[in-house]
């Protein structure tokens, strides 16, 4: 019997140390694979390399860019994570994002209009944020109340809703809500209300208070999942749905409320990049979070606080992206190589304990068991 | 086998195929109308037939795969590459690089499948989660590599997109091809013949071979069929290489048999209505297939419903917008999935890494 | 030992770069001597075979012809306009090609914010002058009348169809009402199909010829015997489906009779948009100092050689489009065309 | 009494095992265990759960490898890597759990693995024409064409034994063959045991219970932790010799309890209709009472509706008709926690799959139904102070085995898992105890462990309804012992007046007379 108060610290301990080695190790073969194919494709890693991480850290303005870039992520990949903790899989974090975007964007431009009146920034900024999560909210409930009715999968659920998603925006950004200035030319609305935007911190710097918010909804999604009686129900339906219902849990309940709050998270993305960042909303943008949110959240082991750091290492990739094209010309698309074979060692992670030799086994999160027809 | 399923399928197809001819009927006459219906359904439902039968060979022997679409894009593109790397580099003439070509997006998705079968039979990683790594990749590796191959510097035809050795000829059946309207079914391209010959063949293997047999009881109960002295491992690799080789040939299908050229995502999405045709079809080949032509049916729907637009009657007028009716497929399948129409029941142990 | 492994990784990491730093170098703009000429794309790929390549083919011609220093940014997401334009302004560049009207706005605000630097928007109507910043336009609308207009002076069956990409981006809806103003202008009762790709991501809709194909052989199918194919590979896809049922076919941008070869035998003209030129010319000036003080600058559009259908395109048909691009030349012609889609 | 056929032929042995030794981590499952068995004999491996039995024969059928010892068949070693191998040389083996696939056919499972083809095609008509012979020539009445999952448990059992004869398995390893069958169903299996004994097919019979080794067996082999502690035959020896053997010491079977003092009526099920998942009535029209002071055993084969009735009972499963009571509050269809809350405490049958969240530290497991509750949670929010607390008193009090309360409960012993899952549930101010197979798997010391606490629970006022398939647990348990067959009471009787021989007769079905209408006993 060991004295249980420095238990507790190994317990709390141990975990964390054999937890931040596996997704570590996995990032640098990743790079070091990465290197090798950019030197096969006939370019020189190190110069890629540095041109990466010149864009993503190399100035001030660089780091603000890569919170930037991070800020989306870190909702998005939280999404992903609380619907991991509930053992659901959230492939549509892409589509309650897109639809988080255009409901506060809407909510931004339209309702001094409809309302007549210019609405105060301490009003109109959260009625535009919450509009958004609002949307994401019915976007992710949706699969997960088919989920606790009828046993439909999620998975495909929401890779459904993602193209319904998409088809609504494009329907509504090429007519209802087109920007109607006759010099516009793009499917994307109007600039939202000087009331409904989120200042940048600094000016001169595109680094706005989303990120700080992103940072603070982490800390608040941790406490949630792990101090709270919700976060404990939450954790106990994904790990054993069975004994939460012989425990008294509400199992269909607890599924629709993870899925809620994981589209919430979602839509919050989208809210927040366009009253943080863009001011409106733009067909194209947003191509691709949804898979990189689940990249994020493996990367992350599902940990809000692990999804904090993998979000900036996406964030800096995707930024300095663009001065490592600029330096060497080298294709963009060796990024997403690079993430996914990021994603392929951090599941498999089998293969990176066998590479460096590590011993501790640690129990792998099974989040699904099949279709569950 | 699931008689109300099919019927409600058919009838869907009737009824899409219907409201074209009754919006067009007035400036074409119904037999065209159904006839460009019919090709059109068909060609758009190779791939997802392909892409279904796929998936149903992981399934059935308990292997979830969400990785069709990569497997199929990396396999579009590979293929491709190897046909025009025949045909303008090694000048062989068109046919046998086509051939080629094919060869290669079937080895390619073979190998994706082995990769899939790696991390989720071996390494027993979740197997959504496995899926998902060979999407990204997928569109990772086939949009590097399109680029530094065909793309100016680094590009093996100097920056040219060098003569791609044409696609696939059309095999018409002789007599019933030049039937009036339904001659069209008969006049169809190698693939879109294989992918049907592959349901008869999957549906024959699946419930009257040995194979069937064994990998129908590894997806049901590994454990029982390990006690009889079947490999389950071996039959899950051999199933699901199987499955990554059906998807490649639907890959194939893009740059070989319908354009004869490679953009990068060019699958769009259609990997997923492939999964999505399969649960749909009740993880049966036949029922797979049927509910391709749905979701074809439905995008001939949207393509003809703008070429009508004129006709459409004024009450009817959303179905102009093309977003809406492209909703079809995607609503079709999620009210499938809720189970209203009969229950669809994967097999039991789907989705679940055999420990011994 | 595994912390051991870690650490050691986690320098690797560290390092690797900085002694890599050395390795870089770059050609340095500053210097009056040094051409340097940069191109930012739309949300899309450098190789999309549509506006991005074509502009960065005139680019190239830049770099073969005046010596230029040339590179490209992709941008990935709209949020990154102004970063990547930064990129090359912050690095002196003397001439920053922006494509897409989606840098519209991004563009004039560099052109303030960099008054020395040449920013030339392709397929951007700028209103705004600023003397630094050119819009590169094409009228569209008078090439897709042309287009429609011969359509209409060839079809037998009265029915002639266009497959384009989506009909929000302003450039394909131009030609495709263009094309239709052109073909009601030859006869008033012409059948005219025009489909847009609108039910996919903004991504895709220029880049799914298979979609393309599918489409103009479904019009075929139903008696339409020339189709015109504008959008990037999806109007390729339509040539090609032309190509199979050898029906009148007619491509877009360049002279396709070149870009696909598989479509050669149908191929009657295209509704040419010379981006490459037009990019090119620009750059040149700005090299020779002629660059034009702010506003738009209109490139060249028209119908490209009939080819294989010299012979076959009557007399009569082959002047009327004379006499209509003469007309439009001298600007005593219009299209009626909105330069965009009204909401 | 013994067969005849199995004397003749009992001279050389078709099996042996030399030395088998399996190492498990955490336990030596199988240590050093010579085994051999004879052409045509029955041969019964007795042992209490853990005993390392079901391993020694995994062993035997490929599929473990053992660490050390070898294998000989016919007098010749052999290696047995797989099934595969264990087939060819003639073995067979029917599992607790059987091994068949539910949608498939009789014919289908049975050719599965060693199939027929005609041309590339299954041969079913060939396979089907083969299993009526085999079914007719041992007796065993099996309809090829039949859906499994349509098919009773008992004809599963002889569709498994059809399975090993197709493989021509002249060595039959049964293993608990009889857990899951009435007495009744034991006794033909036993005749068609005998029947393929006579028939010179040799039987390995792996077993628990006393009685029925004594009753069907030539030779009994005792396992004890891995090791083999003797064999014998039934005339030398009887029950509680082999008992002593089994367990290593006398078994107190019967638990000393005081006479029950029922006091007022906590539990009252009024003409209850529960359906399983497959829509069939399994619980029809029962009614019960159950009083504080008292417990009131049920008794009755797997697959009677036991395990749906105590579904419904704690909220799990839908009522269709029929009320619930619990200390007069009605609780039909009430959702699992308010059950909970009025005073319940349910044990469940499955303690992995039910019971516990393995990945969960002891010390959520111990709060798994009262976390929401003060001290737990305030306003939604815990407190792991209190959670802890409780933990470590819990592990304490109830004496769990586990290195600290805050290790993952998966690391913990069955044992001790059971434990958590009974400290949890009588910790709580309870009135009435559900436990359904509470010792299921247990080694001695946690059963009687268990039973003690159970018993304390009852003298101190609780109402227990323990569901059980051991007859003998419910008779050393219970006051009252309810017999439930076809999802109904079929008699309540006082647990003095019952015994083993009426019992098996009701749980069978079979009416048997009463005196009076036995009531509650006082």
């Amino acid at each position: 019997m060991i004295e249980p108060v420095q238990s507790t610290v190994w317990q709390k301990l141990e975990p964390i140390l054999s937890a931040a080695a596996v997704p570590l190790l996995a990032v640098l073969t990743a790079m070091l694979v990465g290197a090798i194919i950019i030197f096969i494709a006939g370019g020189n890693p190190l110069d890629a390399y540095w041109g990466l991480l010149e864009g993503a850290f190399g100035s001030a303005r660089a780091i603000s860019e890569t919170t930037v870039w991070a800020t989306p992520y870190i909702f998005a990949g939280l999404a992903v994570s609380v619907a991991f903790k509930g053992g659901l899989f959230n492939i549509g974090a892409e589509g309650q994002l897109a639809l988080g975007a255009v409901a506060s964007a809407w909510v931004g431009y339209a309702l001094p209009d409809l309302l007549g009146l210019n609405l105060p920034a301490w009003i109109h900024l959260p009625l535009a944020v919450g509009a958004g999560m609002l949307a994401g909210a019915i976007w992710g409930a949706i699969p997960g109340w088919l989920k606790a009715k009828t046993g439909a999968h999620e998975v495909i659920n929401t890779i459904m809703l993602n193209y319904i998603a998409l088809n609504l925006t494009s329907f509504l950004l090429n007519g209802p809500m087109q920007d109607p200035n006759p010099l516009n030319v793009i499917a994307r609305t109007p600039l939202i209300a000087e009331g409904a935007r989120m200042p940048p911190i600094f000016p001169g710097y595109r680094l706005h208070w989303g990120f700080v918010l992103a940072l603070l909804v982490a800390l608040l999604i941790w406490w949630v999942l792990n101090k709270t009686t919700l976060g404990f129900e939450i954790r106990t339906v994904g790990a054993n749905p069975n004994a939460a219902r012989y425990a008294g849990v509400n199992v269909a309940r607890t599924i629709v409320i993870s899925m809620t709050l994981s589209g919430i998270l979602a839509g919050l993305a989208g809210a927040i990049e366009v009253t943080g960042l863009n001011y409106r909303h733009e067909l194209g943008f947003s191509i691709g979070y949804g898979f990189d949110a689940i990249a994020i959240a493996l990367l992350g082991k599902t940990n809000p606080l692990g999804v904090v750091i993998a979000a900036l290492l996406f964030g800096a990739m995707r930024n300095g992206a663009t001065r490592m094209q600029f330096l060497t010309q080298i294709p963009t698309d060796i990024i997403s190589v690079i993430q996914a074979l990021i994603l392929l060692f951090v599941a498999a992670d089998a293969i990176i304990r066998w590479l460096y030799r590590i011993k501790v086994g640690e129990e792998k999160l099974v989040l699904t068991r099949g279709w569950g027809g | 086998m699931d008689l109300r399923r099919f019927g409600f399928i058919l009838l869907i197809i009737v009824i899409l195929i219907g409201v074209v001819v009754l919006v067009g009927g007035k400036t074409v006459p119904a037999g065209t109308i159904i006839a460009s219906m019919l090709a059109t359904t068909i060609s758009v439902a190779t791939p997802l037939t392909l892409g279904a039968i796929s998936g149903i060979f992981c399934e059935r022997a308990g292997v979830v795969n969400i990785g069709i679409e990569g497997m199929m894009l990396a396999a579009a593109f590979f293929g491709w590459f190897a046909a025009i790397l025949c045909n303008s580099i090694w000048k062989m003439p068109a046919m046998p690089s086509l051939l080629i070509g094919v060869v290669i997006a079937i080895l390619t998705g073979g190998l994706m499948g082995l990769l899939h079968a790696v991390l989720s039979v071996t390494y027993k990683v979740d197997q959504i989660i496995g899926g998902t790594v060979i999407n990204i990749l997928a569109v990772g590796i086939t949009g590097f590599l399109n680029r530094q191959l065909f793309f100016e510097k680094g590009s093996i035809f100097g920056g040219q997109v060098p003569h791609a050795p044409g696609v696939l000829p059309r095999l018409p059946i002789p007599i019933l091809a030049d039937l009036p309207v339904v001659g069209v079914i008969f006049r169809q391209q190698p693939i879109a013949i294989l992918a049907v010959v592959a349901v008869a063949v999957t549906h024959f293997v699946l419930f009257f071979t040995r194979w069937g047999l064994r990998t129908r009881a590894v997806g049901e109960h590994p454990r029982a069929a390990d006690t009889v002295g079947i490999n389950v491992i071996r039959v899950r690799y051999a199933n699901v290489i199987i499955g990554g080789m059906v998807a490649g040939l639907a890959g194939a299908y893009f740059t070989l048999e319908s354009v004869p050229s490679f953009e990068p995502l060019m699958t769009n999405g259609r990997g997923f209505i492939s999964l999505a045709a399969m649960i749909f079809g009740n993880w049966s080949p036949v029922g797979a297939w049927m509910a391709a032509l749905v979701f074809g049916a439905a995008q001939a729907l949207q393509i003809n419903l703008q070429f009508f637009r004129q006709q459409i009657p004024p009450a009817w007028a959303f179905l102009q917008q093309a977003y809406v009716v492209g909703l079809i497929p995607y609503i079709l399948t999620m009210i499938i999935l809720t189970g209203i129409i009969g229950r669809t029941t994967p097999p039991a142990a789907d989705g679940v890494a055999y420990e011994k | 030992m595994r912390k051991f492994v870690i650490l050691s990784l986690v320098l690797a990491f560290v390092l690797m770069p900085l002694a890599a730093c050395k390795t870089s170098k770059e050609p340095d703009c500053k210097k009056a001597d040094v051409f340097c000429v940069g191109l930012v794309t739309d949300v899309g790929k450098i190789d999309d075979k549509s506006f991005n390549q074509s502009t960065w083919e005139g680019v190239q011609q830049a770099q073969k012809e005046l010596g230029a220093i040339v590179k490209y940014i992709e941008t990935t997401d709209a949020k990154d306009y102004d970063k990547n334009i930064a990129q090359f302004a912050d690095a002196n560049y003397d001439v920053i090609v922006t494509v897409g009207f989606a840098l519209g706005e991004a563009t004039i605000a560099a052109g303030k914010k960099y008054p020395n630097v040449k920013f030339i928007g392709v397929d951007q109507f700028q209103a705004e002058v600023v003397p630094n910043v050119v819009g590169l336009i094409f009228p569209e609308d008078q090439s897709g009348f042309l287009a429609g207009a011969l359509a209409a002076m060839m079809s037998k069956s009265g029915k002639i169809g266009a497959v384009l990409g989506t009909d929000a981006v302003p450039p394909v809806w131009r030609f495709g009402e263009g094309y239709r103003a052109g073909a009601q202008y030859i006869n008033p009762n012409i059948e005219v199909n025009v489909v847009y790709h609108n039910d996919v991501g903004f991504d895709k809709t220029f880049t799914d010829p298979e979609w393309g194909k599918t489409t103009a052989i479904s019009m075929i199918d139903k008696g339409v015997d020339v189709v015109f194919g504008a959008g990037g590979k999806t109007g390729n896809g339509a040539l090609l489906g032309c190509a199979e049922k050898g029906v009148m076919a007619i491509g877009v941008d360049t002279d396709q009779y070149y870009t696909v070869p598989e479509a050669q035998s149908v191929l009657l003209t295209s509704a040419m948009k010379l981006l490459t030129p037009g990019t090119f010319a620009l750059i040149k000036m700005a090299k020779e100092g002629k660059f034009p003080a702010g506003g738009n600058y209109v490139g060249e559009a028209g119908l490209a050689p009939y080819h294989n259908f010299e012979d076959k395109v009557p007399a009569d048909a082959k002047a009327k489009i004379e006499e209509l691009t003469a007309a439009f030349k001298s600007g005593t012609m219009q299209t009626g065309v909105s330069p965009a889609k009204p909401q | 009494m013994k067969s005849e056929a199995s004397m003749e032929h009992s001279a050389e042995p078709v099996l042996q095992v030399k030395g088998i030794t399996k190492q498990f981590p955490g336990v030596l499952a199988n240590d050093h265990i010579d085994l051999d068995l004879r052409k045509g004999e029955i041969h019964a491996l007795l042992g209490e759960n853990g005993a390392g039995k079901s391993t020694l024969m995994n062993i035997i059928y490929g599929l473990y490898q053992p660490d050390e010892g070898e294998i000989w068949v016919n007098g010749r070693q052999v290696v047995m890597h797989s099934p595969n191998d264990a087939i060819k040389h003639g073995i067979g083996m029917v599992h607790q759990h059987f091994m068949l696939i539910p949608v498939f056919t009789v014919a289908e499972n049975i050719m599965l693995g060693s199939e027929t083809v005609k041309k590339g095609v299954l041969d079913r008509r060939g396979v089907a024409r083969r299993v009526r012979e085999l079914s007719h020539q041992y007796g065993l009445d099996v309809d090829p064409d039949a859906l499994v999952s349509d098919l009773p448990v008992g004809l599963q059992q002889r569709v498994e034994i059809v399975k090993a004869l197709y493989r021509q398995a002249d060595i039959l390893i049964l293993d608990e063959p009889t857990a899951v069958l009435t007495p009744q169903e034991a006794d033909d299996l036993f005749r068609i045991m005998r029947e393929l004994a006579a028939q010179g097919i040799s039987i390995i019979f792996i077993s628990h219970k006393l009685k029925e080794v004594l009753k069907i067996s030539d030779r009994i082999t005792v396992l004890r932790g891995g090791r083999v502690v003797g064999t014998t035959r039934p005339q030398e020896t009887d029950q509680a010799h082999l008992a002593a053997m089994m367990v290593g010491r006398e078994v107190i079977l019967q638990v000393e309890k005081s006479e029950a003092r029922p006091g007022d009526k906590v539990l009252e099920i009024q003409n209850l209709n529960v359906f399983d998942d497959r829509g069939v009535r399994v619980v029809n029209d029962l009614s019960l009472e159950l009083y504080a002071g008292e417990v009131l055993g049920i008794a009755g084969v797997q697959g009677n509706g036991q395990s749906e009735l105590v579904e419904a009972l704690t909220g799990l499963r839908h009522i269709h008709g029929g009320r619930v009571l619990i200390q007069g509050r009605d609780v039909t269809n009430k959702p699992p926690r308010a059950i909970t809350e009025v005073g319940t405490a349910h044990i469940p049958e499955d303690r992995q799959k039910f019971g516990l969240v393995l990945s969960y530290p002891v010390t959520d497991n111990l709060v798994l139904c009262t976390y929401y509750l003060s001290p737990f949670a305030r306003r939604g929010v815990l407190n792991f102070r209190a959670i802890d607390e409780n933990g470590r008193r819990l592990v304490e009090k109830f004496d769990v085995r586990t290195p600290s309360p805050y290790v993952v409960a998966s690391k913990l012993s069955g044992g001790n898992q059971q434990k958590v899952i009974v400290a949890r549930e009588l910790s709580r101010p309870i009135r009435l105890i559900i436990a359904n197979q509470p010792t299921r798997g247990l080694d001695v010391g946690s059963i009687e462990y268990i039973h003690r606490e159970v018993i304390d629970m009852r003298d101190q006022g609780c109402a227990v309804l323990l569901v059980s398939a051991e007859l003998d647990e419910i008779m050393a348990l219970s006051d009252r012992i309810a017999v439930m067959f076809g999802g109904r009471i079929v008699s309540i009787l006082p647990a003095a007046r019952a015994d083993r021989e009426t019992l098996g007769l009701m749980m069978a079905g079979v009416e048997v007379g009463h005196p009076e209408p036995v009531q509650a006993v006082t």
